[in-house]
């Protein structure tokens, strides 16, 4: 689950991170009361769950409250990569000297945390890695071990940072974002820009967050900061129904059990000629809510014009998946001719049920490859 | 001998007397397995099927002498059940629990690693050695045994291939699915290893998908260790970048982790990547036809 | 560092473990007020550093808020083992259906804690250990793998605790007081006994915490909580001035350098027929003032009859610590034969200094044999 | 060969610029021991005596190929260095820094020994090879090269028995002061071990002391595995019982852990154990003779 900025902003100040005092605006006016309390220049910041802000127009320094009013009034409904800008982050502005980068991610290749810091802050971090690999200074901590200044210290000496005054700032601010990092359960937590001020003040300007989805049980505050209305609206109902569902480009509805099948079903669709409307997982269930569920989902896509539904049973049992079939086309109506697959556990039943009833718009197919070449064919 | 699974295994079965549990651990007993023990606090002394039940799995090991366990407590529950195993001496932990903390995970990982346990998942199918042993939950009818040794990140596509092999008639020494989490007890390179020292499995197939680099770090470890053929699949070459895919293994970041890149990375490394399920069944009869 | 009951109370406390509510008390007056303040029954405990209070007479029932103040009275100013009781903790009475023992002990053989559980507690736990064995629980914990909730149901189900409410609240007690001695850097957290009331309330009656002396900087509350007064006065004279010294019952006062030669050294003195003062541990050092600090804690012993000073110099040089040793002859007046054993680095030079000086009581001997021999004499 | 440090030492020394630090960093590489690097933060690029000084242990081992490193930073700060030497692969941490908690000193020894880390200390004198090296701040005047390898929990007593030794014209192969608190890196028995298969060493004296159970440990080990003759002396027969004699490791618990325990322990098992200093070294030199 990804945070924005402020909510990382949030969690950092708990864990003793410095960053600037702010308030939260979702209108203009709020944007202007906020500004007046705060004083002085502030930064009117869009929040949303993407990179690229401010290159999109997103951030936007303000005078005065009548100019933070009229700034947040510009930013607000931006739409930001597909993002539409719905809250603002309304903070005092900062001097800035120098910009430089800090993160934890989790690396799934070490199966260790990755430190990494550069000096060469406030741009794409993949560029520094790729142009000056040496600039960026990057190492695993052992979760066993846990982190240890000299780690930090290492970092510090390997980005080379040499003021005393900010190696000091930043071992400290080390220390608390792996602090963070843990106590969060977070998956990513990125500093950029981490800026050193001309007062040589070591501050967090930038927070994304990013925590596990599983640990989530465990932070029921931090649980609380998603944001339901973020994810499109499709994938919000899915979400709330527990079906997977991601909204891709094409005219395949695509329905299978597991994220591997149902990406090769993507696949497959594609070495066929046709492109898949979505990716949605059924789980390992297949009820006949589950099917209902997904079905709606799915036949909600405007650009829909066929459904694949490929099942390899397992756990997942294929006469049931084919009585929730037909349910589900019992309790709702789908204009769109249906293909099914099963395979696996109880397939022989499951095909017989679905040919007894024999509904109209739907086609069983003996293997995934026909299957695919027949949805595609009906999405033509 | 097979790999993992076997018929030395000595099953317990911790959260047997669930309702996953005991539907699973019946069903593999039944397959075969020697299902030993299974292990609910405050259970000690029942039974599910037969199959005594202790309160610690220390109790289950002193009792019954397993080797292996097989762990579907809930989530939340899920790291203290896997610590209790491998502190008992279990040396094969096969976690088919899903949803646990990566960083849970990652201490785990990094706690049983120097111990030399083998451990599967977690969020797992887990392994089945056919006319062996089955732990977890493939559904065995699929599978008849044989040379090819398939291992895996997911589950029905695992199901979806191994049925492929079998209806051209090949079948397989052990099929391994590794889960598709973030971090997990066994990477494609550990199990690469042991079917390279199993003498059953003659060929290997695995199936990988987008994310992580775990595919790119097991065409290195063929190209420099296997002398057994591999073919592979990948999944997700129509996976749009920066979405998840219901999988957490399966997250691109940049252009590495793309199916794409996995591929091409195999097949500099000398393994024939299939573009589909058939196609890779295909790739492994050619391949078992040529060394026959 | 030990900690008196109340202060180990307040620990647990902290942690989340149930404790009987109560109040401290230096007077019969207080004793008296707390009784009321709590409310019915109390008991009025002492608070010393040692155990076997019960049967001392330091634990007395009061009906209310008079007969607390007669129990403090009787309690106040009793010697148990050598300590006298200067405090006492009122606390609410307790129903007790069963007693319990649990502890956390560091186990140095192992490198690792041990936890260890009982439903025969109250009485000696080493009783237990020896004569029914199978009766106490015993786990260890993996540092790095931290507290598992099975380590606690393992000590639950091999200590025989069969109701499952029960098991519950231990099952939790257990865990919390795991994060108490991590969380403290405690030696050792003991609860004897652990209670379960006729309601089935599980409860820590009594506390005995052992805290790291080297980990004090780290918990500077914890570190505020010893009680200077409670050692012995002239152990705290030397604590004060950065010596260690322990009292003896002997006439031969010992001081030397390193605590395994200073012990070796009160062998020697046995050996040799007579009996040690004291251990007195210069450490590393050996200036005058830490001779002249020594001295004077010895010097103020009135069993003590002859001194042997034993140095081997290794980082110490025995130069410096024989013009110590005469500084110290100047600054103060000892009357006892000093007996002197210089080696190791700097021995000649050492040696002839005090040759040169030749003070009176002052007597150079070769070898630690013969010096020891010779102090005995002196003693005698 | 001797063992623990020797002429392959490339010593790094953690805390160098300190003031003990450059004292017995410069005196151990007057000795003859090879100082190759000191590390202070913030002082990398200077140096003491012609020893380099780097920020990081990283940095020094990279330059200089230490294996071995000594540590002489304040309590507070030694947990950090160990873990420092020992990610950068150090392989031999000396730490003589005293006052590390419990506690860290737990998780440190749990952590490093998976990995095969030689470690003494903390609050220990050391090592000393005679005519070879010297890590730490044991007085090598006393010490002269020999066979008897000499291993004990304390530093003073260690100086006495090694002048006792040497008074009789006896050697050392090396000298080993494991320190003095609950948790060190290695125990009697590891020392033992190393001894036992070390071809200068031939007959070795262990100095031990009341509390804990590393003599009796030691008792079992020489029994069982060790052909080359043990004598031992243990200090703290008249120490009264539950008093702290300095040594945090010195703690009398019931009647275990007592001097006579001890001493009763290692007789059992065929050790000659000496009742004072000069006994013990007369011991030696008997077990010496009669070898000779």
């Amino acid at each position: 689950m990804d945070l924005y900025e402020y909510q990382g902003k949030e969690l950092s100040r708990r864990y003793g991170i410095p960053v600037s005092e702010g308030r939260l605006a979702t209108t203009p006016d709020e944007a202007r009361a906020a500004a007046e309390e705060l004083g002085g220049q502030v930064v009117v910041k869009a929040q949303v769950l993407t990179g690229g802000r401010g290159k999109a127009g997103g951030i936007k320094l303000a005078e005065g409250p009548d100019d933070a009013r009229a700034k947040a009034e510009q930013i607000l409904g931006l739409d930001i990569r597909g993002h539409v800008v719905r809250k603002l982050w309304i903070e005092r502005a900062s001097e800035i000297a120098k910009e430089y980068y800090l993160s934890i991610t989790f690396d799934r290749g070490a199966k260790k945390p990755l430190l990494m810091l550069t000096t060469q802050g406030g741009i794409d971090i993949e560029e520094v890695a790729e142009k000056s690999p040496e600039a960026l200074a990057r190492l695993h901590v052992d979760p066993l071990e846990g982190f240890q200044p000299y780690q930090a210290r290492r970092l510090i000496y390997g980005a080379g940072i040499d003021d005393p005054n900010e190696q000091k700032q930043v071992l400290a601010l080390v220390g608390k974002l792996y602090e963070a990092f843990v106590g969060c359960d977070a998956m990513l937590c990125e500093v950029n820009p981490l800026i050193v001020t001309p007062q040589g003040e070591v501050k967090a300007l930038d927070s994304k967050f990013s925590v596990d989805d599983n640990a989530l049980y465990k932070h029921p505050e931090i649980a609380e900061m998603r944001d339901l209305d973020a994810a499109p609206a499709e994938e919000r109902a899915a979400r709330e129904k527990g079906v997977t569902y991601v909204k891709l480009d094409g005219e395949v509805g695509i329905l299978g059990n597991g994220a591997g099948l149902v990406m090769s079903t993507l696949d497959v669709i594609a070495l066929a000629g046709g492109r898949p409307a979505n990716f949605c997982d059924l789980g390992g269930g297949g009820d006949a809510q589950g099917v209902v569920d997904a079905l709606e989902v799915i036949g909600a896509d405007p650009q829909v014009r066929s459904i694949f539904f490929n099942i390899f049973g397992g756990i997942t049992r294929c006469d049931e998946v084919a009585r929730g079939i037909l349910q589900a086309l019992d309790r709702m109506t789908i204009e769109h001719p249906i293909v099914v697959r099963l395979d696996g556990t109880n397939a022989e039943e499951g095909r017989e049920i679905l040919a007894e009833a024999s509904p109209p718009n739907l086609h069983a197919e003996p293997t995934m490859l026909e299957a695919a070449g027949r949805a595609v064919e009906f999405a033509r | 001998m097979a790999i993992i699974v076997d018929n030395e295994t000595r099953l317990v079965v911790q959260g047997l007397t669930g309702s996953e549990g005991s539907f699973h651990g019946t069903r593999n007993k039944r397959y075969g397995t020697n299902v030993v023990a299974g292990v609910t606090p405050g259970k000690g002394g029942q039974d599910v099927d037969g199959i005594p039940v202790f309160d610690t799995v220390a109790d289950a090991v002193a009792e019954t002498h397993a080797n292996t366990s097989m762990i579907f407590v809930p989530a939340r529950f899920a790291a203290d059940a896997i610590y209790e195993a491998v502190d008992a001496g279990i040396r094969t932990v096969i976690c088919i629990a899903e949803g646990l903390p990566a960083h849970e995970m990652l201490r785990i990982y990094a706690y049983i690693r120097p111990k030399g346990v083998t451990m599967l998942g977690p969020n797992c199918p887990g392994a089945l050695s056919p006319g062996k042993a089955n732990v977890g939950i493939i559904p065995a009818e699929i599978f008849s045994p044989g040379s090819i040794g398939l291992v895996s990140r997911s589950g029905t596509l695992t199901y979806q291939i191994g049925h492929e092999l079998t209806q051209l008639g090949l079948g397989n020494s052990t099929i391994v699915g590794i889960g598709g989490d973030p971090i997990v007890g066994s990477s494609f390179v550990d199990v690469l290893e042991k079917f390279e020292a199993d003498d059953e499995t003659e060929y290997v197939v695995m199936v990988g998908e987008i994310g992580g680099e775990e595919e790119e770090k097991a065409a290195r470890f063929i190209e420099a260790h296997m002398t057994k053929p591999v073919v592979a699949y990948i999944a997700g070459f129509t996976a749009p970048p920066g979405k998840t895919m219901g999988h957490a293994g399966a997250i691109i970041s940049g252009s590495s982790g793309t199916a794409e890149a996995k591929k091409r990375a195999l097949e500099a490394c000398g393994v024939r990547v299939g573009t589909s399920p058939t196609e890779v069944a295909r790739l492994a009869a050619d391949v078992a036809g040529a060394h026959a």
